[in-house]
């Protein structure tokens, strides 16, 4: 009775959903996804779902193929000063935004100089600070002057996407919220419901890459098994996340394509080490350093990394779908990551030996060793944000794999808040699950091992080494990319070597798609990153 | 008709004094609310946007932004740690009585997340929870109310045993666990899992989008009915015991009135007085406890925000939530005194 | 002038109506007991009779100590205690105990009857050993007819009677030794048949042990037979006092007369004119003018508004105050 | 109805704990909870010896475990981490269990402590506490428990504390309730009266009495901590490292069971959840059943179906005095009336048996007794009203030409008020407290003349009420702005409102100061002269009787003793219960009389002695009455006692009552007579 009424109910609802229905027809894209952009002001957004949404409406002076190299998108071509702090870019004619004003060298300078001047954004003005000025010739030309030579020019002006500058040169820059959000990107913007849907129409006319479908909507789920059932029934084309668990179920659909594989902006996992000597302490700025002595050595470090079974980890926590970390640089950035080093094979016995020879000793006999003067257990604190639900997972089996060495945990989640607040530049733990959203460059990850960084709050480790510092500064202005690949190199081995910090594994990216309405995914890179509008500009309706 | 007079005057010392101590509590809410999320650790500033690449200009620039910069009140600088700070600052000058000004120009502040005024993005999601809510509650105190009834009525017998049990287990299910599991059921029925409203569909004829809404709206409402019809079942049915016991209905039934005149004119009103005080309440409050299900069902509605507010730690916007839900709670009280004083002639008098 | 026992002297005791709050500031007073003034010897038995609202179970609780009279004055065995300190009190509750109406509600139904009445024992710390404790118990118990005890002391109250609640709620009150006993409509609870034996055991009490009893109750026909005097309260003053017999064959008060005359016979044959009056005891906040009962006297005349009668004497120790005794006005 | 007489019985050992069981034991509802309840405690003590797995992950735990479905090694499967969900089920038992307990604790602990301090103390004390309360229970628990959760740490003992210190304000509420209810009982007032402080009050009568409901409210708490603790899981506020339920379903969503299809991993922890809660709600209703049983039974309850029997017994044509003549009509004859009370377990309660009765036109009949001898309930099975539990057993109640204890419902309903109303004791509960007094009156008008116009409808109002007395402004007034003696006036009113032939008063004074009863019993009598009504009066109070009627009926413990005209009764009673409760009347013309009582109490009507009731307490009785009941003898024309002593070897007898007089006896020779 019940279970009929329901359907009466439901079959009318359809019959009235469905009346004058598919405007856009099948030619509309569904896209799931779990987050939804926080704003839509390129100068203010934090979130990535954000910066994708910026990706398929703005472009930029440089495209991110997926080969992780960069292609000139806004200008035909670029030439460089003889002391490489000039660049000079030609900007293709006839790029129009959405609302029909032409895209001119005008508005690159304007975004530029935007970005640059407004110091509270939280991103953009970090790619402007070698930016001496910017300025569009008459030409159809802009110039950029730097105050110092730098490698990556491409990563800078990557992520600056260009904006109207008629839009926006009256607009404040903060509390502008941008819903129109005029661009001149392949797709334009219908309708954006925070938390509810982005529903973007295609630019047929974009310049460089018209999409073939008419429209794409990416709708929010909040919760992981709504994501997964909604691609599941047909509810939506593809989902851009999901939890590694359900990989395997979804593999098993028909209809459904699963890829994984290593994101532009990988996530790394770590597992951070306190190891900030006293006499770097910034007690000026908070530091309170209160981590345990023995993680100040270096054999500690190594058997515990010793004592790390990544795949173990990786097999539960992932489900096998992630690839055992090195460093902080992720294999993601492609020419930057050192494949040349050697992990350190998971071997407990040796990890022992380490521990023996090093003169930390079970004492008293109750499972846990002692520092080398026999006091001091080796009982460290294991904090983690509590938002995260795969790091109590990783925890148990380090607290049970440390065991194995005598080192004993205490585990305990924290408050994100509260986390930031133990972390850094307080110092106010032993060990640490975390993790580093990546950006295309190296140069970020590399600088949180500096010296430099300990007082800030970047540095977590306290990691500190004159060498290291060295290679970084030299690293920052080195033009040559093979040489600054060298160095990059070089210091990924340093680090290494050091047992800065212990990566479990870098995160996969997961996504589905739904094969029964498009067809042309890109499953076949060695990177997958809704990010890159490539998937959903070349995708076409089933016919 | 000096009896009138008085009585007039009674009652409005009654909802006088109601209204007085509701006012109170709301005072008292807007106090408490402010020192409550000055308390946290951390920087404030920072805790919103977890990313240690943040500048330090960007960190000043932001702490300006939210006001922060300023002295929480007179003579402190934070409360934690509590230090003593200046004395002299022109008191408007402090954060305090910013928000307390702020408050009184509608604005709660702006979201740590969005950048968007909180105000703005509570009242957006405020509607969509009223509408879930509104036909949630309507339909689980019809169902409670309606089995409460019946169950008192044949007491003691298996109808009423069968109608006790199904309310008492219908409590007993963790709300979410019920959404995750309807959500299962209902999507592999064709029923839509996500939103409130198919993207989009705001282009369709305004029938179809009625209808688009109605089955978006049908599992979260149907989770949200069997949750809460238990606990308004069981008040119906108790209170209800309790009037039909009482000697009144004797004389209702002596007076020759059939069963169904006894129900309708003399114990139902009376058996509705407990429950008006409980769904008040309950409305007041189910602001916050449809965050299970609008978090499981993806609905854009108030519990949904304050999830993602616990989620980033937006404090401000949980600050509004919390100022909404409490002021809300409030008014739902004083409601339900309102109703009370209508319902029961002996409440004005006391 | 002899020394009484008791001796109570323009007693009065107010309540305030309500709460002053912000939006109600002014409080009437209700004027439960206004002016009584009582002297009791030593066995004697005075029966207090009156309407509900008439104040008379204020009057009780003020004489127990249980209410601060407003104004007045109390003297107990020539010794003023109308405002006992906290130690004075305790020691004054050993001498003067109380009975109250209800025998289902003064007992606390999850002590045992031993517990009940072993209670104010242990309150004063009065016995020193177990056995001298059951033995003043079961000694209690058996005064107030409940024998044999030990068939009783382990009990709850609901397994028992009505009347043989209320003798224990007497053995409780008799535990302690008191002089002077407090009975608050002792009987009204109970059925005919039961009140007879609550009565007489009260009769015997005050015989056996030359206990002064104060009995409060509505209703002239259980009194008439053991009281010494009756006493007619009406809106927190005695209108009436006198011995029983006079009270009873020669009643001078238009109030009194009414009472007596409402009392049912148990004797078709007898059946009289019954007196009635109409309505209610006003309520005590607004007190009429004048006689306070010329409202609902069915022989009041015009002065009865405007003149507060004083005690007129109208017999041996019976006094009443109404103006039509006064012989100047009739 | 006043079933409830007590008696003592010999020594039998009780205490309040064995009582309470015998209640419990009977209540299926709270036995299920209890026994759910203690399969979970045993299950989450001997854990270690359940579980089969050890809850922790295990060292060679590979991506092949994980979610793998239930099968013999694992009964319920592994979960996201491969461990045994069967296991970690049995061990989340504790941690939920000790959440639910220890977070109750606190809540009770608190609030019965606030609770208990603003009832007893009450004024400034209450004020400050109760709006604390009140702002407190205003205040959103979840962004206050981010807010504390991120002060601390996520760790058990602290949700413990979140969850407890959250959790009071109901608590304390309902006891201070519940302790203001007590605070205000004799019992407390006597405490004070032998000189007890406030602990020792608090101590040893408040505690005990908001006990109970305390316990209850503990249950329901701790069942409320539970979902609590679930729901603070999985919006990521739990500690992870604690395995609770709540915690297995944080893992099981955050890690996307449902989407893999491992049910089990989903299932199995909201199982544990729904059965501990259950389980709670189950007890802690049960309990409250137990505690408050007034829930068990209402008046709409269906009633037992009627028992007919042909009536055996002749209808004694009692006499009534001189005021009303011989040839008036006779309204109601009752005939060998008997009603038990049908108890499952119990021996029925042979509250009524064998009554028979006339009413003539105008007749004023006294039915006289102690409480508990069935008066209450002869005049409510006249109207069919009976509880549910009441069950006609025997006889013929005849009226109008009609025997009514074979009339349905729906025919009964035209009989009630219209034929024969009835005016209950204690106004104030027989009033609608949410009507006005108006309306109550009209309503009953309506009912048995819906034709009738809006104007001649207020004019009869007025008109009744005014007939007792009560000026028309009060009408739109409601009962509890009238005082007690015009409730009972309103009741009479009412009870006119159809113009009904027979009035049934039960007890309409008892309550009353004397001065308003006598103006009650004067309006009974008027409106009898003036409107020509038979009334029943149901009293124990024999002056009044005296007073008013013109012929009495006798009842002790269900069955008639004695039944003739006022006069008889009072001069020439013959049966000794009626000669004694004459005595135990005090009598003003003779206030010197030492008044005499009768030993003892009325019988239980579950529990009656063999023979005459009334042998246990006769100071005639004789060997013959233990063990045969005596049948009623005619002395006189209008005079029936029911008593060995009368009987004379020549007067006419009617057949015994007791036990054998349920099975149908031959017609007598009178039967029948005046029916019609």
């Amino acid at each position: 009775m019940k279970q009929k009424l329901l359907y009466v109910l439901i079959v009318a609802a359809f019959v009235l959903a469905a009346c004058g229905g598919g405007s856009g027809g099948g030619a509309t894209a569904r896209v799931g996804w779990a987050g939804s952009p926080d704003t839509l002001n390129p100068g203010t957004a934090v979130l990535s779902e954000a910066y994708i949404i910026f990706e398929l409406v703005y472009d930029s002076m440089y495209e991110l193929n997926l080969d992780g190299t960069f292609t000139l998108s806004l200008a035909d071509s670029v030439s460089v000063s003889d002391d490489n702090l000039t660049y000079t870019y030609k900007i293709k004619d006839g790029i129009k935004f959405h609302d029909g004003q032409p895209l001119t060298a005008e508005d690159i300078a304007f975004t530029y100089n935007f970005y640059r001047d407004n110091v509270d954004f939280p991103y953009m003005n970090g790619y402007t600070i070698y930016f001496d000025t910017i300025e569009a010739t008459p030409d159809n030309e802009v110039v950029i002057t730097l105050t110092e030579a730098i490698p990556n020019i491409d990563a800078q002006l990557v992520f600056l996407y260009v904006l109207p500058k008629h839009i926006w040169e009256s607009a404040d820059p903060i509390e502008f919220e941008n819903v129109e959000m005029i661009g001149s990107g392949p797709f334009k913007m219908v309708e954006y419901k925070q938390n509810e849907f982005v529903h973007l129409t295609a630019n047929k006319d974009h310049f460089r890459t018209p999409p073939k479908i008419s429209e794409v909507i990416f709708q929010t789920f909040a919760s992981n098994d709504a994501l997964v059932q909604a691609i599941k029934t047909g509810q939506v084309d593809m989902i851009t996340e999901m939890p590694a668990t359900a990989v395997e179920s979804l593999r098993g659909e028909s209809n459904v394509e699963v890829v994984v594989g290593a994101p532009f902006a990988p996530t790394v996992t770590d597992i951070i080490l306190n190891q900030v000597d006293p006499e770097n302490c910034p007690t000026a700025d908070g530091g309170i350093c209160s981590g345990h002595p023995a993680l100040r050595d270096r054999n500690v470090r190594l058997a515990m990394a010793h004592a790390t079974d990544k795949k173990k980890i990786i097999d539960v926590v992932q489900l096998g779908l992630a690839s055992p970390g090195m460093t902080l640089i992720p294999d993601g950035l492609g020419v930057w990551f050192n494949d040349g080093l050697a992990d350190y094979e998971y071997d407990v016995a040796k990890a022992n030996q380490i521990l023996d020879d090093a003169g930390y000793k079970d004492s008293d006999g109750d499972g846990v060793r002692e520092m080398p003067d026999g006091t001091n257990p080796l009982n460290f604190r294991l904090n983690w944000p509590s938002d995260s639900i795969d790091a109590p997972r990783t925890a148990e089996l380090l607290s049970e794999m440390w065991g194995e060495i005598g080192i004993e945990l205490q585990l305990q989640a924290v408050d994100p808040d509260a986390l930031t607040a133990q972390c850094c530049p307080a110092f106010d733990f032993d060990v640490m699950i975390w993790g580093w959203g990546s950006d295309p460059d190296p140069n970020l990850l590399l600088g949180v091992m500096t010296t430099d960084q300990i007082p800030t709050g970047s540095s977590e480790t306290g990691y500190s080494n004159p060498e290291f510092d060295d290679l970084f500064a030299q690293q920052a202005t080195e033009l040559d990319k093979d040489k600054r690949i060298a160095l990059v190199r070089q210091m990924q081995e340093i680090v290494h070597n050091d047992v800065v910090y212990i990566i479990p594994y870098y995160d996969p990216n997961i996504q589905a798609f739904r094969t029964d309405r498009f067809t042309g995914w890109i499953t076949d890179q060695p990177k997958v990153e809704l990010a890159d509008t490539t998937s959903l500009v070349v995708i076409e309706p089933v016919k | 008709m000096r009896v009138k007079e008085e009585r007039k005057v009674k009652r409005f010392r009654y909802l006088a004094g109601k209204i007085g101590w509701a006012a109170f509590t709301v005072l008292f809410v807007l106090v408490l609310n402010f020192f409550l999320f000055r308390v946290l650790p951390g920087d404030p500033a920072r805790a919103g946007v977890h990313d240690p690449r943040l500048k330090k200009e960007a960190i000043e620039a932001l702490r300006a932004r939210y006001g922060l910069d300023k002295p929480v009140i007179n003579c402190f600088e934070t409360l934690n740690p509590i230090e003593v700070g200046s004395c002299g600052v022109n008191p408007l000058e402090t954060q305090f009585f910013i928000y307390v000004g702020n408050l009184f120009k509608g604005e709660f502040g702006i979201s740590y997340h969005t950048n968007r005024p909180v105000a703005e993005i509570l009242v957006e999601r405020l509607w969509n929870t009223i509408l879930l809510i509104g036909a949630g509650q309507i339909l689980s105190i019809i169902i409670g109310v309606l089995f409460g009834l019946f169950a008192a009525w044949k007491a003691r017998t298996s109808i009423d045993y069968a109608a006790l049990i199904t309310s008492l287990l219908a409590w007993s299910l963790p709300t979410f666990w019920l959404g995750i599991i309807l959500l299962f059921w209902g999507s592999n029925n064709g029923l839509p899992i996500g939103g409130k409203a198919l993207p989009g569909a705001s282009t369709y004829p305004l029938l179809q989008q009625w209808g688009d809404i109605a089955i978006h709206m049908f599992l979260p409402t149907l989770t949200y009915t069997i949750v809460y019809m238990g606990e308004y079942m069981l008040i119906m049915r108790s209170s209800l015991l309790d009037v039909l016991s009482e000697d009144y209905i004797l004389t209702a039934k002596a007076k020759g009135l059939s069963t169904f005149q006894i129900l309708k004119d003399h114990a139902l009103k009376n058996a509705m007085l407990p429950l008006v005080t409980v769904i008040a309440i309950n409305l007041g409050f189910t602001v916050a406890g449809a965050i299970q299900i609008e978090t499981v069902f993806s609905w854009p509605g108030l519990g949904g925000a304050i999830y993602e507010a616990v989620l980033r730690r937006d404090f401000p916007v949980l600050q509004g939530a919390f100022l909404l839900i409490a002021v809300s709670v409030i008014l739902a009280n004083l409601l339900a005194d309102l109703a009370y004083s209508y319902l029961d002639p002996r409440v004005q008098t006391v | 002038m002899q020394d009484y026992f008791l001796e109570v002297q323009g007693l009065k005791k107010y309540f305030q109506a309500g709460r002053p709050g912000l939006f109600n500031r002014s409080v009437e007073q209700i004027h439960a007991v206004d002016g009584v003034d009582l002297q009791l010897k030593r066995g004697e038995v005075v029966a207090m009779v009156g309407e509900s609202g008439c104040g008379k179970s204020t009057l009780a609780l003020t004489l127990m100590g249980l209410e601060e009279p407003t104004a007045g004055k109390i003297a107990f065995e020539s010794k003023d205690i109308t405002h006992a300190g906290e130690h004075a009190r305790k020691l004054l509750r050993q001498k003067i105990q109380m009975i109250f109406q209800d025998p289902y509600e003064s007992l606390n139904p999850t002590q045992t009857i031993e517990e009940i009445v072993a209670e104010p024992l242990d309150v004063h710390g009065l016995t020193h050993s177990k056995a001298e404790r059951e033995a003043k118990v079961v000694k209690a118990l058996e005064d107030a007819g409940l024998k044999p005890a030990a068939s009783y002391m382990y009990r709850f109250p609901h397994q028992l009677s009505g009347g043989q609640r209320q003798r224990v709620v007497i053995a409780g009150a008799l535990v302690l030794e008191p002089l002077l006993l407090i009975a608050d409509e002792p009987v009204s609870m109970l059925d005919v048949s039961i009140r007879a034996e609550i009565l007489n055991l009260l009769a015997d009490l005050r015989r056996t042990r030359q206990i002064s009893i104060i009995l409060i109750t509505h209703d002239l026909g259980t009194c008439g037979y053991f009281a010494d005097r009756i006493a007619v309260m009406y809106l927190g003053r005695i209108v009436e006092i006198g011995p029983t017999h006079e009270i009873l064959s020669n009643p001078r008060h238009p109030y009194t007369k009414a009472l007596l005359s409402v009392v049912p016979v148990p004797n078709p044959r007898l059946r009289k004119q019954r007196f009635i009056l109409q309505g209610e005891t006003p309520n005590p906040i607004n007190l009429p003018g004048g006689c306070r009962f010329h409202p609902r006297c069915p022989v009041a005349v015009v002065q009865c508004k405007l003149t507060d009668p004083a005690y007129v004497t109208v017999g041996q120790a019976h006094r009443a105050a109404c103006l039509l005794l006064d012989s100047n006005i009739s | 109805m006043a079933l409830q007489t007590t008696e003592l019985k010999p020594s039998v050992p009780s205490t309040p704990l064995l009582d309470f069981w015998k209640i419990f034991r009977q209540n299926r509802m709270a036995l299920v909870g209890l026994g759910m309840l203690i399969v979970i405690v045993i299950v989450a003590v001997f854990a270690p010896l359940i579980a089969t797995h050890d809850p922790s992950v295990s060292a060679d735990v590979t991506s092949a475990d994980v979610y793998q479905p239930p099968s013999p090694q694992s009964w319920f499967g592994t979960d996201d981490a491969g461990k045994d969900v069967f296991s970690s089920f049995i061990y989340g038992a504790r941690v939920s269990l000790i959440v639910g307990f220890f977070a109750a604790f606190i809540s009770v602990i608190l609030g019965g402590v606030i609770g208990i301090a603003a009832g007893f103390y009450g004024g400034r004390t209450e004020n400050l506490l109760m709006r604390f309360t009140d702002i407190m229970l205003v205040i959103p628990d979840l962004p206050l428990m981010v807010v504390i959760v991120a002060l601390t740490k996520p760790n058990l003992l602290n949700i413990i504390f979140v969850i407890g210190l959250l959790g009071w304000t109901t608590t304390a509420r309902i006891v201070r309730s519940q302790t203001l209810a007590v605070k205000s009982r004799k019992f407390v007032l006597r405490a004070r009266a032998i000189g007890a402080g406030n602990a020792h009050i608090i101590r040893h009568h408040i505690l005990p009495l908001v006990m109970p409901l305390l316990v209850v409210n503990a249950i329901l708490v701790i069942s409320l901590a539970i979902l609590n603790e679930s729901t603070l899981s999985f919006i990521g506020l739990g500690d992870p490292t604690a395995i609770s339920w709540g915690q297995m379903l944080n893992f099981a969503f955050g890690r996307g069971a449902m989407s893999v299809g491992a049910w089990w991993a989903l299932v199995t922890p909201g199982f544990g959840i729904v059965w501990v809660v259950l389980a709670l709600t189950l007890f802690g209703h049960g309990l409250e059943q137990v505690l408050n049983p007034r829930l068990e039974t209402h008046h709409l309850m269906r009633a037992r179906d009627v028992i007919r029997h042909e009536a055996a017994g002749k209808p004694l044509h009692g006499g009534t005095r001189q005021r009303v003549p011989d040839e008036a009509p006779i309204l109601i004859e009752v005939n060998d009336l008997s009603i038990s009370y049908i108890n499952e377990g119990k021996p029925p309660a042979r509250a009524v048996e064998n009554v028979s009765f006339t009413l003539r036109q105008g007749e004023l009949l006294g039915l006289v007794g102690e409480s508990g001898c069935g008066k209450t309930t002869l005049v409510l099975g006249l109207l069919k009203l009976l509880p549910a539990a009441g069950q006609i057993v025997n006889g013929e109640v005849w009226f109008g030409g009609r025997e009514l204890t074979a009339l349905t419902e729906q025919e009964m309903e035209s009989v009630r008020w219209k034929g024969i109303s009835i005016v209950f004791q204690g106004a104030m509960n027989a009033l609608n407290p949410v009507r006005t007094v108006g309306e109550q009156i009209e309503e009953a008008i309506v009912k048995h003349d819906p034709d009738m116009k809006e104007a001649a409808l207020d004019a009869r109002v007025d008109e009744l009420l005014d007939l007792v007395g009560i000026t028309a402004k009060h009408r739109d007034h409601y009962p509890h702005q009238y005082s007690g003696g015009m409730r009972q006036r309103a009741m009479i009113a009412m009870a006119l409102a159809c113009n009904p032939q027979v009035v049934i008063a039960d007890e309409p004074t008892t309550a009353l100061d004397v001065m308003i009863q006598a103006q009650v019993l004067e309006l009974l009598d008027s409106l009898r002269k003036r409107l020509g009504l038979s009334i029943i009066f149901v009293t124990h109070d024999l002056g009044v009787v005296a007073e008013m009627c013109d012929s009495v009926l006798v009842m002790y413990g269900g069955v008639t003793a004695e039944y003739s005209d006022v006069d008889t009764v009072y001069n020439l009673a013959q049966h000794p219960y009626t000669q004694e409760l004459l005595k135990a009347f005090p009598d003003l013309t003779h206030p010197e009389k030492r008044l005499a009582s009768i030993p003892g109490y009325p019988p239980r009507l579950d529990d009656l002695p063999a023979g005459c009731r009334f042998a246990p307490r006769c100071p005639a009785v004789s060997n013959r009455c233990g063990g045969e009941a005596p049948a009623i003898h005619q002395l006189s024309e209008r005079h029936f006692v029911s008593c060995h002593l009368v009987e004379k070897p020549s007067s006419p007898t009617l057949p015994p009552q007791g036990e054998g007089s349920l099975s149908p006896l031959p017609k007598g020779e009178g039967q029948g007579e005046g029916k019609g």
